[in-house]
């Protein structure tokens, strides 16, 4: 499967021709071959799942195709990184994913961005992540995969500092960069610390489940914390960074900066899941050497979950509401794979996540570009411009409605099954994490259709002219999306990817499922109470719980306290002390000695009297020292 | 004591001499460092000459009386010396020429 | 004498041809022709070497010649190259030709700039050819004076005092070196100076006590060792463009390189005893630098910390002993060296047009220098160790190299070490952020001129050269990790 | 007896022939031919020069009294080829109306203390020593007070005849005791008896500063900045390169040959001067405005360096030190040389005139540059490779402290010679010296101390050939 390698070459190509013409080409034509390029390895990852899924399943476990394999740099006799292509279920899948979500942006961002200053700009950049995103996911060893990593975290800093004269904007992207590096930085000593013991890069080695691979790490403990579990909790901390797990999630509201479709692209659909990507490519490993990490894992994205949810249904920039919304769902697969076992039926959870992942890069980019074009139409994203908007951009609205039934996992829509696995799973794990995800689903389905009932219901504003459905070139991914979410629940997952690659039968726990549903029900309900018609409901709400509610509409006050330790800890009392003691202490000890040698010249300068008497006598002192010390010494 | 009478009986040690040309030497040094005027200075100077050539003279005839090159030396010696006072005296003139004062305290225009 | 010397003789050519050249036409044709004759001649070096090692010479040191020079003290003039001198030489061509087109209208007396500019190349090649200690110590002597001149005429703010401080301090340095080279030669009992003769003897173990720090510190306050460092931001802020660059990108690496021939290969045992106390002092430094660079504003005293950090990290990876550590460590010197020249090249453009180098004074600058504005981002990238740029490739060997060492205490400064890439990319995107994005605030910088075609020559030659070594690393990285092997089995004796 | 072998002494013979060609010249010759006097003198001395290169056999005569080795003409060549450098320096400054009458003198003054350095370099005996020695002194302390109407000179002079007797005085007196304990002055009679009873310490102390003053080490140094200052320019080049070249030679050599015996004792002595010379004068230096008393200072501090050489008391040692003093000549004189010339021009010695010297003179600024680079020791100027031989041969004995601290040292003598460049090429001046065209032998000087600072280093055959016959204990 060879030609898997165009996939990965096209895009970075576009991305040269572009980056290097620039200004030099018309919009029209850059828009032009980004959108066809990404048509055409659209077409052929389709293809090569097609493929895949049908003629490389061996008793019915997917074998690992690796059609492509050359070693980059090598460090030690063992350690060296590759550049390769792994094609294996989870891969593919995401393959499918990205190509798909990346092909609506680009061609959604055609009319979007049009006459936007650097329209040439934006479709390089573009064309650059999805090159780094694709090289991410088909990675034969974590290197590869760090090195990817890197660049869609830096082709991210680009797109959201696209306008970089917008300093919010700027600093948005300074964020996302910087917070995603510190998690880089964990994951970085996390590889050190695995590649170190295990003497491999390679997923293949490791994933294999080949005991004497890891036979080095029994009884490596550092801090009473065992070697695996340090490698392995390190390494979930990067990932923890992309996916914007609580606490590292904070640079994803600010990346909503960033023009819409991007946010669609990368900060619901594809670079933000590459957390969980990453766990699940490493399942193996978590689920039989670090088992507590892995749990630690399922807490984290729980608590991500309801913190999100919870601030979601406060914010009123429509944009960050769906920012966190992603956070909380991210949270849903987190939560998948920490609860899920390996193989069978055990390892539910992770196809249950993987399901997830897949449905809701579909229904949360329809959600984005649905979002962007209201913003498109009335050029702002405040919640309380909004209302009655459903008249004016019919197609928008139902798509919009289709994808918030999805996400609310109401049947038959995609976001059902998979969020529903993902319950069931939680339910075996322990009843309580059970209980948990169900309240934060209800949460969901409460924030989403007030996000709803907001825009496109309530009373209307005046807009400076009136709002229009957005042309062809922006309907038509919402349509296609909207496709997409209402059929991918059909798919039968199962058959493609599992924890194990082996084939398995997803049949629905239709308590679980009952009770879900009827919760998501009641909370449409009270939402569309609450916000289908102006009343006061919330603001006696807001005020009663005031506290909570102004927490968080603050978003608990989190991005406070990153300011406190950047700005007033390292800032002021590091860095700036350091360069303080450099100037005036290294530094002036260096000083100091010449000044030094200038005091002592002025200061001895009388020896030289000009008397010559004086100086025979220093001439006499001189030989009778002298004499003397070679008399008595 | 005996010094004394060996110096009465006529025949003078060598010690007396040297005590003598050691004295000469240093209070010719003390002239050079106390005197002000400079050809007292210069005369300082020819003591401590004066005392060295002694000194040649006395360790020849006392200690080594086979040979001569203590008296030869004491001879070339006296000579130089003579060459050096006639050239300080001529560059004291100049000096003289110059400040209308031989004080060897205004020669300090130069220091530092 | 071999044809390694015409890397010496060239820039002395150039010399005699500027001496005769009368108007600035002439000059610039000497300079470039010169140059882009160096840079032929490291490829064709290059080429050579690789393959000569693809036929299976499995020599030290290749194409070397010796010639006795002062036979009373077993001198000779005695050339060679490993594959590191050639990475080095590789990289010298490059900066001493992008420092040429960067200075193209130098003013005044370019006669005289370029003259001084050649006795300083001249300096760095010969140090890097010879294999002879005293030819070292003579080349590396010989690029540290021309800075005085070069800074103190042509350099920009407290110029003659950064140029003395630089200038004395770095003499300060080669006084331990030379101390350290003399006791390196009449302990180890050799009949000669060449390091590989040396090599052969085993120095007295009390005295690799002392001649170690000497000469590790000699060698390490070129290479910006905390706490002899104090020369670099004020010296690199003053020099003018050229020389910021050819002394950052390559001068500070003589350091490295020098720790790395003389020290470590010449006094194993001592490197074993005493590394730690460097290490200590070298993790110091990368963590230092960077956090003393966030709070700089003048573009070039960021630039002058990072390098302090970046080499730090030189320093550091060296000490790790190993050969991953230190193969690392001389990509982490050709790294360097080319990001931060391109820095120092496009902070003088900036500074060229804009007269001011304080990051509070400018902003929005993308909109008007787009070329500068992006090229500087790519330097900054590769400085933050971005994958495909050079950055990256040196830092991760360092980092997988360091961490090959398993106990505590290295494991530990590796981390601190590694945290200097989150610390770095702070700063680099603050300076991004505030200098070429945002909205113009002065008037004056509305009507900026790009990049000129001298300007972009330079450039773009570096990020390409950045840009290879970042993609295409492997050939380099095998030629400098099979170099490292005989220090490696030195240090295993 | 048969006096037939003093016809062996020919640099001698050669240098007084030309002192008396000289002197009769001077006399008798007539208005007209007066003119061509200094020509001749010049070509005479240069033909001298080359007549007594080639060293011969080593040799005694007079009983020993005047032993020869080959590298004394190393030696004597050098010396001779400072002078000549000197003189040619000079010849403006003698062609002035003032010193029109005064020029047969000059010439005579200075031939006299260089024939009086040959004996001192040749001789095998106290006496011839002593006599050397006094010769060599006394004219030039006529030479320092030269000029007549000049208080500064004047003064110099005094300042420079007083201190010279008095160390001198002193040495004698030592000198004596040494014959008092050993009953003999010749050399190598004394090897062998000088066996380091404290008399014997005692004279060789108080013979040995007589020579320390003359090359002018700390304490015994205090005369040397004033009567630099004092003297006329290319007397104190000559005072500073040539007489204190033929003393650090001759000290080399009694250490050597006469005071073997006691090395254990001078060793120490000579470690501590160097470090206080060294040291010291750096110190004064930094502060000197006046450029003849801030090489005054600098020509200290060198004379401290040159201590390294002679403390090892090598071949090596040896053959480093002649080197040290070639290569010290070229670029000494060199600096001399351009500051002589811009003061016969303009009178200007302060280093604030020398401002932005580079606008208007850079010919004279870049030899300037380069003879300090060279006294700084800087590569590729031979000064590097003399102050690397110099230190190498201190290291060979283990004398790695004192190196280091030297090298320390370099560090505050390139600050000052630093300030120098400085001001000739950064600082700024409105109104620098105007453009000084240098006479024609003053180019020549020039130009060979250019050469010979560029190119005795790069070239190893001259430190080759004084190694060949290079001794030591």
């Amino acid at each position: 499967m060879q030609y898997t390698l165009l996939i990965i070459l096209l895009p970075l190509i576009s991305f040269i021709v572009l980056g290097f013409l620039d200004s030099n080409l018309k919009p029209k034509v850059a828009g032009a071959i980004g959108a066809t390029v990404l048509g055409i390895i659209t077409v052929l990852s389709y293809y090569t799942a097609f493929e895949y899924f049908t003629y490389h399943q061996i008793a019915g476990v997917y074998e690992k195709v690796i059609p492509l394999h050359v070693e980059w740099v090598r460090f030690t006799e063992f350690l060296h990184i590759d550049l390769g292509i792994l094609l294996d279920p989870i891969s593919v899948m995401m393959l499918v994913v990205i190509t798909t979500v990346s092909f609506m942006v680009n061609i959604y961002s055609l009319a979007y961005m049009e006459g936007e200053k650097g329209f040439q700009r934006y479709y390089a950049f573009l064309s650059l992540f999805t090159f780094s995103m694709l090289g991410l996911v088909i990675a034969t060893n974590i290197f590869q995969m760090y090195i990817f990593w890197e660049l869609v975290g830096v082709s991210s800093y680009l797109l959201i500092g696209f306008y970089y004269t917008k300093p919010s904007a700027v600093a948005a992207a300074k964020k996302a960069f910087i917070v995603t590096r510190f998690a880089d930085l964990g994951f970085l000593v996390g590889i050190l610390f695995l590649s170190f013991y295990t003497k491999t890069f390679d997923f293949g080695v490791l994933t294999s489940g080949d005991a004497s691979v890891f036979a080095s790490t029994a009884g490596v403990s550092f801090m009473g914390i065992s070697g695996m579990s340090w490698a392995m909790g390190l390494i979930f901390i990067g990932g923890a960074g992309k996916s914007a797990m609580f606490p590292l999630h904070i640079w994803l509201p600010d990346a909503m900066e960033g023009p819409t479709p991007v946010s669609a692209l990368i900060h619901a659909a594809t670079m933000v899941v590459a957390g969980v990507f990453l766990v699940a490519r490493l399942f193996p490993v978590y689920e039989v050497y670090a088992p507590e990490v892995l749990h630690g894992i399922a807490y984290v994205g729980a608590f991500t979950a309801l913190f999100a949810a919870v601030i979601a249904c406060v914010q009123t920039d429509i944009k960050r509401v769906l920012a966190f919304s992603t956070i909380s769902q991210i949270g849903f697969m987190m939560v998948g794979l920490g609860v899920s076992g390996y193989g069978g039926h055990e390892g539910l959870g992770y196809m249950a996540s993987m399901f997830h992942l897949f449905t809701h890069a579909m229904f949360k980019a329809l959600l984005f570009l649905g979002a962007g074009s209201v913003i498109h139409s009335i050029h702002n994203n405040e919640l309380n411009h909004m209302g009655g908007l459903r008249k004016y951009l019919p197609i928008t609205n139902i798509t919009f409605l289709i994808a918030c039934l999805a996400i609310a996992g109401i049947p038959p829509f995609s976001g059902f099954f998979s969020k529903d696995e993902i319950l069931s799973a939680c339910y075996k794990f322990s009843p309580y994490m059970g209980a948990t995800m169900t309240f934060i689903a209800g949460l969901t389905a409460f924030y989403m259709f007030r996000l709803y009932y907001g825009i496109f219901w309530g009373k209307e504003h005046k807009h400076a002219h009136t709002p229009h459905e957005s042309k062809f070139a922006m309907a038509f991914p919402l349509v296609f999306l909207a496709a997409f979410t209402v059929f991918a629940g059909w798919i039968p997952f199962g058959h493609f990817v599992t924890s194990d690659r082996a084939n398995y039968d997803i049949h629905l726990d239709y308590t679980v499922a009952g009770i879900s549903v009827a919760i998501a029900v009641l909370s449409i309900i009270l939402a569309t109470i609450m916000y289908r018609k102006e009343s006061v409901v919330p603001q006696k709400l807001a005020s009663c719980f005031s506290g909570l509610f102004k927490a968080a509409s603050h978003r608990f006050y989190i991005d406070e306290i990153y300011i406190f330790i950047t700005k007033r800890i390292i800032f002021k009392h590091v860095s700036t002390p350091i360069a303080w003691l450099d100037r005036h202490v290294i530094d002036a000890t260096m000083n100091g000695l010449a000044s030094t040698t200038q005091w002592t010249s002025v200061k001895i300068k009388d020896f030289q009297s000009g008397q010559v008497q004086q100086y025979a006598y220093v001439f006499l002192l001189g030989t009778l020292l002298i004499a003397g010390l070679v008399l008595f010494f | 004591m005996d010094i004394l009478n060996n110096m009465l009986s006529g025949q003078v040690p060598i010690e007396a001499y040297l005590g003598v040309s050691l004295i000469m030497f240093f209070a010719g040094i003390y002239g050079f460092l106390s005197r002000k005027n400079l050809l007292m200075i210069l005369v300082s100077i020819e003591l401590m000459l004066n005392a060295a050539d002694i000194n040649f003279v006395v360790f020849n005839r006392y200690l080594y009386p086979g040979q001569m090159e203590g008296f030869f030396f004491a001879l070339f010696a006296i000579a130089i010396a003579a060459c050096e006072t006639a050239v300080a005296i001529a560059i004291i003139i100049n000096i003289y020429r110059n400040l209308t004062s031989v004080e060897v305290g205004e020669l300090d225009e130069m220091k530092e | 004498m071999n044809f390694l010397s015409l890397f010496v003789l060239v820039p002395a050519l150039m010399m005699m041809g500027l001496f005769v050249s009368r108007n600035r036409k002439q000059i610039q044709f000497v300079t470039a022709t010169g140059a882009t004759l160096l840079m032929i001649l490291s490829g064709v070096i290059t080429f050579m070497y690789l393959t000569e090692r693809a036929v299976g010479n499995v020599a030290e040191m290749l194409f070397t010649a010796d010639t006795v020079w002062y036979a009373p003290f077993n001198i000779h003039y005695s050339v060679g190259i490993d594959g590191i001198s050639v990475a080095m030489l590789l990289l010298t061509s490059i900066i001493v030709f992008t420092g040429v087109f960067a200075s193209w209208k130098i003013d005044p007396l370019p006669k005289e700039f370029f003259l001084w500019y050649c006795l300083l190349s001249i300096g760095v090649y010969g140090f890097f050819i010879s294999t002879d200690l005293f030819t070292m110590f003579l080349y590396y002597e010989v690029a540290l004076i021309p800075m005085y001149l070069l800074i103190g005429v042509w350099g920009s703010g407290r110029k003659e005092y950064g140029a003395m401080k630089l200038t004395l301090i770095l003499m300060g340095g080669s006084a331990l070196l030379l101390v350290g080279i003399l006791g390196i030669y009449y302990q180890s009992g050799a009949t000669s100076m060449n390091l590989y003769e040396i090599a052969k003897t085993t120095i007295p173990i009390q005295a690799q006590y002392y001649l170690f720090p000497l000469t590790f510190i000699g060698f390490g306050v070129l290479g910006a060792l905390f706490p002899f460092h104090t020369w670099s931001p004020d010296g690199h802020a003053s020099a003018p463009t050229a020389v910021s660059m050819l002394h950052a990108g390559v001068l500070m690496k003589l350091g490295g390189y020098g720790a790395f021939r003389v020290a470590i290969y010449l006094m194993p045992q001592a490197a074993h005893e005493l590394a730690w106390i460097f290490l200590i002092l070298t993790g110091i430094s990368v963590v230092y630098g960077a956090f003393s660079a966030i709070v700089q504003t003048d573009l070039k005293y960021i630039n002058a910390y990072s390098s302090v950090s970046h080499c730090g990290l030189v320093l550091f990876a060296i000490l790790m002993l190993n050969q991953t550590a230190m193969t690392g460590a001389i990509l982490q010197m050709l790294s360097h060296g080319l990001m931060t020249a391109l820095f120092f090249a496009l902070i003088g453009m900036i500074y060229g047009r804009t007269h001011t180098r304080l990051i509070t004074e400018m902003s929005g600058l993308m909109k008007v220098l787009p070329f500068l504005g992006v090229s500087y981002v790519i330097a900054g990238l590769a400085s933050l160790g971005l994958p495909s740029l050079s950055g990256f490739v040196a830092e991760m060997t360092i980092f997988v190299g360091a961490f090959q060492e398993t106990d505590t205490f290295h494991r530990v400064l590796t981390i601190v070490a590694c945290t200097s890439i989150v610390i770095t990319a702070v700063y680099i995107l603050r300076v991004v952020g505030k200098i070429l994005f945002g909205v113009i605030q002065d008037e004056h910088h509305k009507h900026l001129t790009d990049a000129t075609w001298f300007e972009r020559i330079s450039v773009v030659t570096l990020i390409a050269a950045i840009f290879v070594l970042g993609s295409a690393p492997f050939w380099i990285s095998n030629m400098i990790g099979e170099s490292v092997l005989p220090v490696i089995t030195q240090l295993a004796k | 007896m048969d006096y037939s072998s003093f016809l062996q002494m020919t640099e001698e013979f050669s240098l007084l022939a030309v002192m008396v060609i000289l002197l009769v010249y001077d006399i008798f010759a007539g208005e007209k031919s007066h003119r061509y006097f200094q020509p001749v003198a010049l070509i005479l001395f240069a033909a001298h020069t080359l007549l007594t290169c080639i060293p011969r056999e080593a040799f005694n005569i007079a009983g020993g009294m005047f032993q020869y080795v080959p590298m004394q003409t190393y030696v004597k060549t050098i010396l001779n080829i400072g002078t000549l450098i000197v003189l040619l320096q000079a010849h403006k400054f003698l062609n002035d109306d003032s010193n029109y009458i005064k020029r047969g003198e000059f010439y005579f003054l200075t031939l006299s203390t260089l024939l009086g350095m040959y004996f001192m370099i040749s001789s095998g005996n106290f006496l011839m020593f002593f006599i050397g020695l006094e010769t060599a002194s006394i004219p030039m302390a006529t030479l320092v007070a030269f000029d007549k109407y000049n208080k500064k000179s004047a003064e110099a002079g005094a300042k420079y005849i007083l201190s010279a007797v008095f160390a001198s005085s002193i040495s004698l007196f030592g000198i004596s005791l040494i014959y008092g304990t050993t009953g003999t002055l010749y050399f190598n009679d004394i090897a062998t008896l000088f066996t380091g009873t404290p008399l014997q310490l005692m004279a060789f102390v108080f013979f040995a500063v007589g020579l320390f003053f003359k090359i002018s080490l700390v304490p015994f140094h205090l005369w040397t900045p004033d009567v630099y200052e004092g003297a006329q320019t290319n007397i104190t080049s000559y005072l500073s390169v040539i007489s204190k070249g033929a003393a650090v030679f001759v000290l080399f050599t009694l250490l050597v040959k006469v005071f073997g015996n006691i090395i254990s004792d001078w060793q120490p002595i000579l470690y501590g001067l160097a470090v206080v010379s060294i040291t010291v004068a750096n110190v004064f230096a930094i502060r000197q405005q006046n450029l003849k008393r801030f090489l005054a200072f600098s020509s200290i501090s060198q004379a401290g360096y040159i201590l390294l050489a002679i403390i090892s008391g090598t071949a090596l040692g040896m053959a480093s030190l002649v080197y040290f003093v070639l290569v010290y000549m070229f670029s000494n004189l060199a600096a001399f040389g351009v500051l002589s010339v811009i003061e016969q021009k303009t009178g200007k010695v302060q280093m604030t005139d020398y401002n932005g010297l580079y606008q208007t003179n850079p010919k004279l600024s870049f030899v300037m540059m380069i003879a300090l680079f060279s006294l700084a020791g800087i590569p590729p100027f031979a000064g590097f490779f003399s102050k690397f031989f110099i230190f190498s041969a201190a290291a060979q004995q283990g004398f790695y402290v004192l190196v280091f601290i030297a090298l320390l040292n370099t560090i505050i003598s390139l600050y000052y010679y630093l300030l120098v460049i400085k001001a000739m090429f950064l600082n700024a001046n409105e109104n620098p010296i105007e453009k000084v065209t240098s006479d024609f032998p003053a180019k020549i000087s020039l130009v060979i101390c250019t050469i010979g600072i560029m190119i005795v280093g790069i070239i190893s055959t001259f430190y080759n050939q004084i190694a060949v016959f290079s001794f030591s204990m």
